[in-house]
Protein backbone atom coordinates (compact mmCIF):
# COMPACT_ATOMS: atom_id res chain seq x y z
CA UNK A 1 0.00 0.00 0.00
CA UNK A 2 1.09 3.37 -1.49
CA UNK A 3 0.95 6.04 1.68
CA UNK A 4 -0.35 9.17 -0.19
CA UNK A 5 -0.86 11.56 3.33
CA UNK A 6 -3.15 11.11 6.05
CA UNK A 7 -7.12 12.15 7.26
CA UNK A 8 -8.40 13.15 10.64
CA UNK A 9 -11.08 11.17 11.61
CA UNK A 10 -13.35 12.52 14.30
CA UNK A 11 -15.63 10.18 16.22
CA UNK A 12 -19.11 11.57 17.87
CA UNK A 13 -21.72 10.35 20.32
CA UNK A 14 -22.37 6.74 20.52
CA UNK A 15 -19.29 5.90 18.12
CA UNK A 16 -16.59 7.99 19.87
CA UNK A 17 -18.02 5.92 23.28
CA UNK A 18 -17.75 2.60 21.20
CA UNK A 19 -14.27 3.64 20.06
CA UNK A 20 -13.11 5.35 23.51
CA UNK A 21 -12.06 8.05 21.43
CA UNK A 22 -13.01 11.71 19.59
CA UNK A 23 -10.24 12.07 17.48
CA UNK A 24 -7.71 9.18 15.65
CA UNK A 25 -6.01 9.60 12.30
CA UNK A 26 -6.49 6.97 8.98
CA UNK A 27 -3.08 6.29 6.67
CA UNK A 28 -4.33 6.81 3.03
CA UNK A 29 -3.83 4.43 0.38
CA UNK A 30 -4.07 5.47 -2.99
CA UNK A 31 -8.31 5.73 -4.05
CA UNK A 32 -8.96 5.57 -0.57
CA UNK A 33 -12.91 5.65 -0.12
CA UNK A 34 -14.53 6.59 3.29
CA UNK A 35 -16.33 3.32 2.82
CA UNK A 36 -12.69 1.95 3.10
CA UNK A 37 -11.46 4.15 5.92
CA UNK A 38 -14.34 3.07 7.77
CA UNK A 39 -13.53 -0.50 7.42
CA UNK A 40 -10.00 0.20 8.40
CA UNK A 41 -11.63 1.91 11.29
CA UNK A 42 -13.42 -1.20 12.22
CA UNK A 43 -10.04 -3.19 12.56
CA UNK A 44 -8.77 -0.88 15.08
CA UNK A 45 -11.72 -0.19 17.14
CA UNK A 46 -14.25 -3.57 16.71
CA UNK A 47 -16.90 -2.17 18.69
CA UNK A 48 -17.51 -0.11 15.63
CA UNK A 49 -18.44 -2.87 13.16
CA UNK A 50 -22.23 -3.64 12.29
CA UNK A 51 -22.92 0.31 12.38
CA UNK A 52 -21.79 0.82 8.34
CA UNK A 53 -25.28 0.67 7.65
CA UNK A 54 -26.48 3.67 9.82
CA UNK A 55 -23.45 5.98 9.81
CA UNK A 56 -23.34 8.68 7.60
CA UNK A 57 -19.82 10.23 6.85
CA UNK A 58 -18.60 14.07 6.06
CA UNK A 59 -15.63 15.01 4.63
CA UNK A 60 -14.76 18.68 5.92
CA UNK A 61 -18.02 19.20 7.34
CA UNK A 62 -19.93 18.38 3.91
CA UNK A 63 -21.53 15.12 3.60
CA UNK A 64 -20.60 12.72 1.33
CA UNK A 65 -21.56 9.17 -0.10
CA UNK A 66 -19.34 6.43 1.18
CA UNK A 67 -17.61 6.09 -2.34
CA UNK A 68 -15.96 9.53 -1.43
CA UNK A 69 -11.93 9.48 -2.09
CA UNK A 70 -10.21 10.60 0.36
CA UNK A 71 -7.25 13.23 0.24
CA UNK A 72 -4.22 14.14 2.43
CA UNK A 73 -5.24 16.60 5.64
CA UNK A 74 -8.98 15.79 4.98
CA UNK A 75 -11.24 15.57 8.14
CA UNK A 76 -13.75 12.68 7.81
CA UNK A 77 -16.50 12.32 10.68
CA UNK A 78 -18.47 9.59 11.43
CA UNK A 79 -21.65 10.50 12.18
CA UNK A 80 -24.44 8.56 13.52
CA UNK A 81 -28.09 9.43 13.20
CA UNK A 82 -29.23 12.99 14.20
CA UNK A 83 -31.14 13.81 17.04
CA UNK A 84 -31.10 17.61 17.75
CA UNK A 85 -33.31 19.39 20.00
CA UNK A 86 -35.07 17.77 22.75
CA UNK A 87 -36.68 14.86 21.97
CA UNK A 88 -36.76 12.01 18.81
CA UNK A 89 -38.76 13.31 15.79
CA UNK B 1 -28.04 35.44 9.83
CA UNK B 2 -26.67 33.64 13.53
CA UNK B 3 -25.80 30.06 13.74
CA UNK B 4 -24.32 29.20 17.13
CA UNK B 5 -23.34 25.84 19.44
CA UNK B 6 -22.95 27.01 23.16
CA UNK B 7 -21.74 25.19 26.14
CA UNK B 8 -23.83 27.56 28.39
CA UNK B 9 -27.58 28.75 28.28
CA UNK B 10 -29.20 29.92 25.46
CA UNK B 11 -30.06 33.58 24.84
CA UNK B 12 -33.72 34.08 23.56
CA UNK B 13 -33.50 37.89 23.65
CA UNK B 14 -30.15 37.72 21.79
CA UNK B 15 -31.86 35.86 19.19
CA UNK B 16 -34.74 38.16 18.90
CA UNK B 17 -32.96 41.21 18.42
CA UNK B 18 -30.81 39.38 15.62
CA UNK B 19 -34.06 39.00 13.58
CA UNK B 20 -36.20 41.76 14.31
CA UNK B 21 -36.62 44.44 11.37
CA UNK B 22 -38.72 47.43 10.83
CA UNK B 23 -40.35 45.91 8.53
CA UNK B 24 -40.99 42.42 10.08
CA UNK B 25 -44.08 42.39 11.53
CA UNK B 26 -44.19 38.91 13.08
CA UNK B 27 -41.40 36.78 15.01
CA UNK B 28 -42.12 33.51 15.64
CA UNK B 29 -39.61 31.80 18.53
CA UNK B 30 -39.36 28.37 18.78
CA UNK B 31 -37.88 26.61 22.35
CA UNK B 32 -36.97 22.90 22.57
CA UNK B 33 -37.08 21.77 25.89
CA UNK B 34 -36.03 19.13 28.01
CA UNK B 35 -38.65 16.71 28.84
CA UNK B 36 -39.34 14.74 32.00
CA UNK B 37 -40.68 11.29 30.18
CA UNK B 38 -39.44 10.13 27.01
CA UNK B 39 -41.24 6.82 25.39
CA UNK B 40 -42.70 6.44 28.65
CA UNK B 41 -39.30 6.67 30.66
CA UNK B 42 -38.56 9.15 33.66
CA UNK B 43 -35.61 11.33 32.41
CA UNK B 44 -33.02 12.46 34.59
CA UNK B 45 -30.90 14.28 32.51
CA UNK B 46 -29.67 15.11 29.00
CA UNK B 47 -26.12 14.72 27.24
CA UNK B 48 -25.77 16.60 23.93
CA UNK B 49 -22.78 15.99 21.61
CA UNK B 50 -22.03 18.29 18.60
CA UNK B 51 -19.86 18.58 15.71
CA UNK B 52 -20.01 22.39 15.91
CA UNK B 53 -18.42 23.68 12.96
CA UNK B 54 -19.95 21.35 10.95
CA UNK B 55 -23.31 22.19 12.76
CA UNK B 56 -23.38 26.09 12.31
CA UNK B 57 -22.74 25.15 8.51
CA UNK B 58 -25.49 22.35 7.90
CA UNK B 59 -27.71 25.35 9.71
CA UNK B 60 -26.96 28.02 7.42
CA UNK B 61 -27.54 25.30 4.28
CA UNK B 62 -31.27 24.66 5.57
CA UNK B 63 -31.84 28.21 6.74
CA UNK B 64 -31.39 29.05 3.14
CA UNK B 65 -33.45 26.10 2.20
CA UNK B 66 -35.74 27.90 4.10
CA UNK B 67 -35.28 31.41 2.85
CA UNK B 68 -35.79 30.25 -0.61
CA UNK B 69 -39.22 28.54 -0.15
CA UNK B 70 -41.14 31.55 2.32
CA UNK B 71 -40.11 35.47 2.11
CA UNK B 72 -38.81 35.84 5.66
CA UNK B 73 -36.45 38.42 6.60
CA UNK B 74 -33.84 36.57 9.40
CA UNK B 75 -33.49 33.48 10.63
CA UNK B 76 -31.01 33.02 13.78
CA UNK B 77 -30.63 29.17 15.70
CA UNK B 78 -28.94 28.31 18.72
CA UNK B 79 -28.29 24.86 20.32
CA UNK B 80 -26.69 24.15 23.69
CA UNK B 81 -24.27 21.34 24.44
CA UNK B 82 -23.38 19.13 27.61
CA UNK B 83 -25.71 18.30 30.25
CA UNK B 84 -28.71 19.82 30.45
CA UNK B 85 -31.61 19.46 32.97
CA UNK B 86 -35.31 19.00 32.82
CA UNK B 87 -36.62 22.17 32.00
CA UNK B 88 -33.59 23.58 30.40
CA UNK B 89 -33.84 25.10 26.60
CA UNK B 90 -31.56 22.42 24.28
CA UNK B 91 -32.68 24.62 20.73
CA UNK B 92 -33.75 28.29 19.76
CA UNK B 93 -35.39 29.00 16.57
CA UNK B 94 -36.10 32.54 15.61
CA UNK B 95 -37.42 33.61 12.36
CA UNK B 96 -38.99 36.98 11.47
CA UNK B 97 -41.00 37.69 8.38
CA UNK B 98 -43.57 40.37 7.48
CA UNK B 99 -46.77 38.48 8.34
CA UNK B 100 -46.97 35.79 10.58
CA UNK B 101 -48.11 32.75 8.56
CA UNK B 102 -45.10 32.52 6.86
CA UNK B 103 -43.40 33.39 10.13
CA UNK B 104 -44.97 30.29 11.74
CA UNK B 105 -44.83 28.11 8.78
CA UNK B 106 -40.97 29.01 8.21
CA UNK B 107 -40.05 28.17 11.46
CA UNK B 108 -41.86 24.72 11.64
CA UNK B 109 -40.17 23.87 8.89
CA UNK B 110 -36.75 25.14 9.90
CA UNK B 111 -37.09 23.21 13.05
CA UNK B 112 -38.26 19.28 11.67
CA UNK B 113 -35.31 19.98 9.07
CA UNK B 114 -33.17 20.67 11.88
CA UNK B 115 -33.69 17.58 13.78
CA UNK B 116 -33.04 15.39 10.38
CA UNK B 117 -29.63 16.53 9.35
CA UNK B 118 -27.96 18.92 11.52
CA UNK B 119 -25.15 16.87 13.46
CA UNK B 120 -25.80 17.23 16.63
CA UNK B 121 -26.58 13.92 19.33
CA UNK B 122 -28.35 13.66 22.70
CA UNK B 123 -27.66 10.90 25.25
CA UNK B 124 -30.54 10.49 27.78
CA UNK B 125 -30.23 9.08 31.30
CA UNK B 126 -32.47 7.50 33.48
CA UNK B 127 -32.74 5.79 36.71
CA UNK B 128 -29.83 2.41 36.14
CA UNK B 129 -29.15 3.43 32.51
CA UNK B 130 -28.50 5.85 29.39
CA UNK B 131 -29.18 5.24 25.73
CA UNK B 132 -28.03 7.49 22.71
CA UNK B 133 -30.90 8.60 20.67
CA UNK B 134 -31.00 8.41 17.12
CA UNK B 135 -33.96 8.98 15.68
CA UNK B 136 -34.95 6.87 12.63
CA UNK B 137 -32.33 5.16 11.03
CA UNK B 138 -31.89 7.36 7.61
CA UNK B 139 -31.02 6.35 4.41
CA UNK B 140 -27.30 4.87 3.77
CA UNK B 141 -25.35 7.08 2.57
CA UNK B 142 -24.49 6.23 -0.89
CA UNK B 143 -28.01 7.51 -1.93
CA UNK B 144 -27.98 10.38 1.21
CA UNK B 145 -25.45 12.48 -0.57
CA UNK B 146 -24.72 16.18 -0.19
CA UNK B 147 -26.99 17.37 -2.31
CA UNK B 148 -29.26 16.36 0.33
CA UNK B 149 -28.43 19.69 2.44
CA UNK B 150 -27.94 21.64 -0.35
CA UNK C 1 -53.04 30.45 32.20
CA UNK C 2 -52.01 34.66 31.45
CA UNK C 3 -53.72 36.65 29.97
CA UNK C 4 -52.70 40.53 30.40
CA UNK C 5 -53.08 43.69 28.78
CA UNK C 6 -50.49 46.12 29.66
CA UNK C 7 -49.14 49.87 29.06
CA UNK C 8 -45.51 49.51 28.86
CA UNK C 9 -43.47 47.10 27.43
CA UNK C 10 -44.07 43.16 27.18
CA UNK C 11 -42.37 40.87 29.24
CA UNK C 12 -41.41 37.72 26.91
CA UNK C 13 -39.39 35.70 29.62
CA UNK C 14 -42.20 35.95 31.62
CA UNK C 15 -44.67 34.47 29.58
CA UNK C 16 -41.65 31.57 28.58
CA UNK C 17 -41.76 30.68 32.46
CA UNK C 18 -45.44 31.08 33.01
CA UNK C 19 -45.95 28.32 30.31
CA UNK C 20 -42.70 26.21 30.80
CA UNK C 21 -43.48 22.64 32.73
CA UNK C 22 -41.60 19.38 33.45
CA UNK C 23 -43.35 17.83 30.62
CA UNK C 24 -43.47 19.73 27.61
CA UNK C 25 -41.01 19.55 25.24
CA UNK C 26 -41.97 22.59 22.62
CA UNK C 27 -42.98 26.26 23.23
CA UNK C 28 -44.05 28.80 20.46
CA UNK C 29 -43.85 32.06 21.11
CA UNK C 30 -45.02 34.79 18.87
CA UNK C 31 -44.29 38.59 18.46
CA UNK C 32 -46.35 40.46 16.96
CA UNK C 33 -44.06 43.53 16.08
CA UNK C 34 -44.99 46.96 14.85
CA UNK C 35 -43.89 47.18 11.00
CA UNK C 36 -42.66 50.30 9.58
CA UNK C 37 -44.95 49.60 6.30
CA UNK C 38 -48.66 48.79 5.84
CA UNK C 39 -50.75 48.69 2.95
CA UNK C 40 -47.89 51.02 1.24
CA UNK C 41 -47.89 53.85 3.84
CA UNK C 42 -45.25 54.43 5.77
CA UNK C 43 -46.26 54.26 9.27
CA UNK C 44 -44.86 56.22 11.88
CA UNK C 45 -46.16 55.06 14.97
CA UNK C 46 -49.28 52.98 16.48
CA UNK C 47 -51.90 53.94 19.04
CA UNK C 48 -53.57 50.66 20.42
CA UNK C 49 -56.68 50.93 22.24
CA UNK C 50 -58.13 48.03 24.25
CA UNK C 51 -61.34 46.94 26.43
CA UNK C 52 -58.96 45.69 29.15
CA UNK C 53 -61.91 43.74 31.03
CA UNK C 54 -63.20 42.23 28.38
CA UNK C 55 -59.98 41.48 26.31
CA UNK C 56 -58.73 39.07 28.80
CA UNK C 57 -61.82 37.28 29.10
CA UNK C 58 -62.16 36.68 25.55
CA UNK C 59 -58.49 35.99 25.00
CA UNK C 60 -59.16 33.21 28.21
CA UNK C 61 -62.43 32.11 26.07
CA UNK C 62 -59.93 31.01 22.84
CA UNK C 63 -57.69 29.78 24.63
CA UNK C 64 -59.98 27.15 26.30
CA UNK C 65 -61.09 26.57 22.21
CA UNK C 66 -57.65 26.51 21.36
CA UNK C 67 -56.71 23.64 24.51
CA UNK C 68 -60.15 21.72 23.30
CA UNK C 69 -58.16 20.93 19.86
CA UNK C 70 -54.61 20.06 20.66
CA UNK C 71 -53.27 18.70 23.87
CA UNK C 72 -51.18 21.85 24.70
CA UNK C 73 -49.72 22.35 28.22
CA UNK C 74 -49.56 25.92 29.17
CA UNK C 75 -50.89 29.60 27.42
CA UNK C 76 -50.28 32.50 28.12
CA UNK C 77 -51.08 36.02 26.43
CA UNK C 78 -49.74 39.78 26.49
CA UNK C 79 -51.03 42.62 24.82
CA UNK C 80 -50.15 46.63 24.91
CA UNK C 81 -51.71 49.71 24.59
CA UNK C 82 -50.76 53.00 23.88
CA UNK C 83 -48.25 54.37 21.45
CA UNK C 84 -46.06 52.48 20.08
CA UNK C 85 -42.92 52.88 17.76
CA UNK C 86 -41.74 51.03 15.02
CA UNK C 87 -40.00 47.19 15.77
CA UNK C 88 -41.50 47.39 19.66
CA UNK C 89 -43.90 44.31 20.48
CA UNK C 90 -47.40 44.78 20.75
CA UNK C 91 -48.92 41.35 21.04
CA UNK C 92 -46.90 37.96 22.41
CA UNK C 93 -48.69 34.55 22.45
CA UNK C 94 -46.83 31.75 24.26
CA UNK C 95 -47.58 28.35 24.21
CA UNK C 96 -46.77 24.84 25.73
CA UNK C 97 -46.97 21.40 24.83
CA UNK C 98 -45.72 17.96 24.89
CA UNK C 99 -44.53 18.20 21.10
CA UNK C 100 -43.69 20.82 18.86
CA UNK C 101 -46.14 19.88 16.55
CA UNK C 102 -49.02 21.01 18.51
CA UNK C 103 -47.04 24.15 20.22
CA UNK C 104 -46.50 25.58 16.28
CA UNK C 105 -50.04 24.80 15.51
CA UNK C 106 -52.23 25.94 18.56
CA UNK C 107 -49.71 28.92 18.63
CA UNK C 108 -50.67 29.88 15.02
CA UNK C 109 -54.38 29.33 15.74
CA UNK C 110 -54.70 31.28 18.66
CA UNK C 111 -52.88 34.49 16.86
CA UNK C 112 -55.42 34.36 14.18
CA UNK C 113 -58.22 33.70 16.26
CA UNK C 114 -56.94 36.63 18.83
CA UNK C 115 -56.90 38.85 16.07
CA UNK C 116 -60.51 38.66 14.84
CA UNK C 117 -62.19 38.43 18.10
CA UNK C 118 -60.29 40.00 20.68
CA UNK C 119 -61.80 43.53 21.45
CA UNK C 120 -58.54 45.59 20.82
CA UNK C 121 -57.91 48.72 17.87
CA UNK C 122 -54.91 50.29 15.86
CA UNK C 123 -54.75 53.23 15.18
CA UNK C 124 -52.03 53.75 12.27
CA UNK C 125 -50.45 57.19 12.42
CA UNK C 126 -48.66 58.16 9.28
CA UNK C 127 -47.03 61.61 7.43
CA UNK C 128 -49.66 63.71 7.12
CA UNK C 129 -52.60 61.46 8.62
CA UNK C 130 -54.57 58.67 10.37
CA UNK C 131 -56.62 55.92 10.53
CA UNK C 132 -58.27 53.46 12.53
CA UNK C 133 -57.82 49.91 11.30
CA UNK C 134 -60.67 48.09 11.35
CA UNK C 135 -59.99 44.60 9.82
CA UNK C 136 -62.17 43.39 7.91
CA UNK C 137 -65.90 44.01 8.72
CA UNK C 138 -67.55 41.39 10.76
CA UNK C 139 -71.29 39.71 10.61
CA UNK C 140 -73.88 41.78 11.86
CA UNK C 141 -74.35 41.12 15.64
CA UNK C 142 -77.25 39.48 15.29
CA UNK C 143 -75.77 36.21 13.32
CA UNK C 144 -72.68 36.85 14.95
CA UNK C 145 -73.69 36.17 19.14
CA UNK C 146 -72.09 34.69 22.07
CA UNK C 147 -71.26 31.34 21.74
CA UNK C 148 -69.14 32.29 18.89
CA UNK C 149 -65.95 33.09 21.56
CA UNK C 150 -67.32 30.01 23.63
CA UNK D 1 -91.38 56.02 28.43
CA UNK D 2 -90.83 54.46 32.18
CA UNK D 3 -88.03 54.46 33.25
CA UNK D 4 -86.65 51.25 34.71
CA UNK D 5 -82.65 52.06 35.48
CA UNK D 6 -79.75 52.92 33.76
CA UNK D 7 -76.61 50.79 31.64
CA UNK D 8 -73.28 52.58 31.35
CA UNK D 9 -72.00 52.58 28.09
CA UNK D 10 -68.27 52.50 27.07
CA UNK D 11 -66.67 53.49 23.45
CA UNK D 12 -63.75 52.66 22.25
CA UNK D 13 -61.11 53.70 19.50
CA UNK D 14 -62.98 55.57 16.27
CA UNK D 15 -66.25 55.33 17.86
CA UNK D 16 -65.05 57.00 21.32
CA UNK D 17 -63.27 60.03 19.12
CA UNK D 18 -66.84 60.27 16.84
CA UNK D 19 -68.58 60.72 20.03
CA UNK D 20 -65.70 62.55 22.43
CA UNK D 21 -66.33 60.08 25.25
CA UNK D 22 -65.16 57.03 26.48
CA UNK D 23 -68.10 57.02 28.61
CA UNK D 24 -71.72 57.59 29.01
CA UNK D 25 -75.17 56.40 30.07
CA UNK D 26 -78.38 55.37 28.53
CA UNK D 27 -81.95 55.67 30.45
CA UNK D 28 -83.33 52.35 30.23
CA UNK D 29 -86.88 52.08 29.17
CA UNK D 30 -89.40 49.06 29.15
CA UNK D 31 -87.37 46.02 27.11
CA UNK D 32 -84.91 48.31 25.66
CA UNK D 33 -82.48 46.12 23.39
CA UNK D 34 -78.66 47.26 22.70
CA UNK D 35 -79.92 48.17 19.00
CA UNK D 36 -82.09 50.49 20.67
CA UNK D 37 -79.53 52.15 23.02
CA UNK D 38 -77.38 52.65 20.04
CA UNK D 39 -80.09 54.39 18.14
CA UNK D 40 -80.89 57.02 21.25
CA UNK D 41 -76.60 57.53 21.14
CA UNK D 42 -77.06 58.33 17.68
CA UNK D 43 -79.39 61.43 18.76
CA UNK D 44 -77.24 62.60 21.12
CA UNK D 45 -73.52 62.18 19.29
CA UNK D 46 -74.63 62.25 15.38
CA UNK D 47 -71.64 60.92 14.48
CA UNK D 48 -72.25 57.66 15.30
CA UNK D 49 -74.51 57.34 13.06
CA UNK D 50 -74.02 54.96 10.17
CA UNK D 51 -72.25 52.72 11.80
CA UNK D 52 -74.62 49.95 13.09
CA UNK D 53 -73.46 47.46 10.64
CA UNK D 54 -70.47 46.97 11.39
CA UNK D 55 -70.28 47.94 15.33
CA UNK D 56 -70.68 44.44 17.73
CA UNK D 57 -72.12 44.73 21.38
CA UNK D 58 -70.91 43.50 24.48
CA UNK D 59 -72.72 43.87 27.48
CA UNK D 60 -70.85 42.92 30.77
CA UNK D 61 -67.83 42.01 28.33
CA UNK D 62 -69.98 39.15 26.49
CA UNK D 63 -70.95 39.68 23.33
CA UNK D 64 -74.42 39.77 22.65
CA UNK D 65 -76.77 40.39 19.23
CA UNK D 66 -78.72 43.93 19.07
CA UNK D 67 -82.01 42.50 20.23
CA UNK D 68 -80.47 41.43 23.88
CA UNK D 69 -82.80 43.03 26.46
CA UNK D 70 -80.50 45.49 28.76
CA UNK D 71 -81.10 46.08 32.58
CA UNK D 72 -80.90 47.97 34.87
CA UNK D 73 -76.61 47.83 35.98
CA UNK D 74 -75.35 46.74 32.69
CA UNK D 75 -72.46 47.62 30.96
CA UNK D 76 -73.21 48.45 27.16
CA UNK D 77 -69.62 48.51 25.12
CA UNK D 78 -69.86 49.53 21.02
CA UNK D 79 -66.88 47.15 19.42
CA UNK D 80 -65.79 48.23 15.94
CA UNK D 81 -64.20 45.55 14.11
CA UNK D 82 -61.18 44.50 16.16
CA UNK D 83 -57.48 44.70 15.01
CA UNK D 84 -55.56 43.46 17.14
CA UNK D 85 -51.56 42.60 17.00
CA UNK D 86 -49.29 44.88 14.72
CA UNK D 87 -51.19 44.73 10.94
CA UNK D 88 -54.82 43.71 9.19
CA UNK D 89 -55.51 40.65 9.19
Amino acid sequence: MTGVGKARVRLFARLSELARTRETEVELGEGLTVGDAYALLCRRFPDLAGFENIVMYAVNAEYVSRDHPLRDGDELALIPPVSGGARVV
Amino acid sequence: MLFEVVAGPLDPQRLVEHVRRDESGAIALFYGVVRNVNMGRRVLYLEYDAYPEMATKVMRQIAEEIRARWPVTEIAIQHRTGRLEIGEASLLVAVSAPHRKEAFEACHALVDRFKEVVPIWKKEVWEGGETWIEGEPVEHPSSQTASDVN
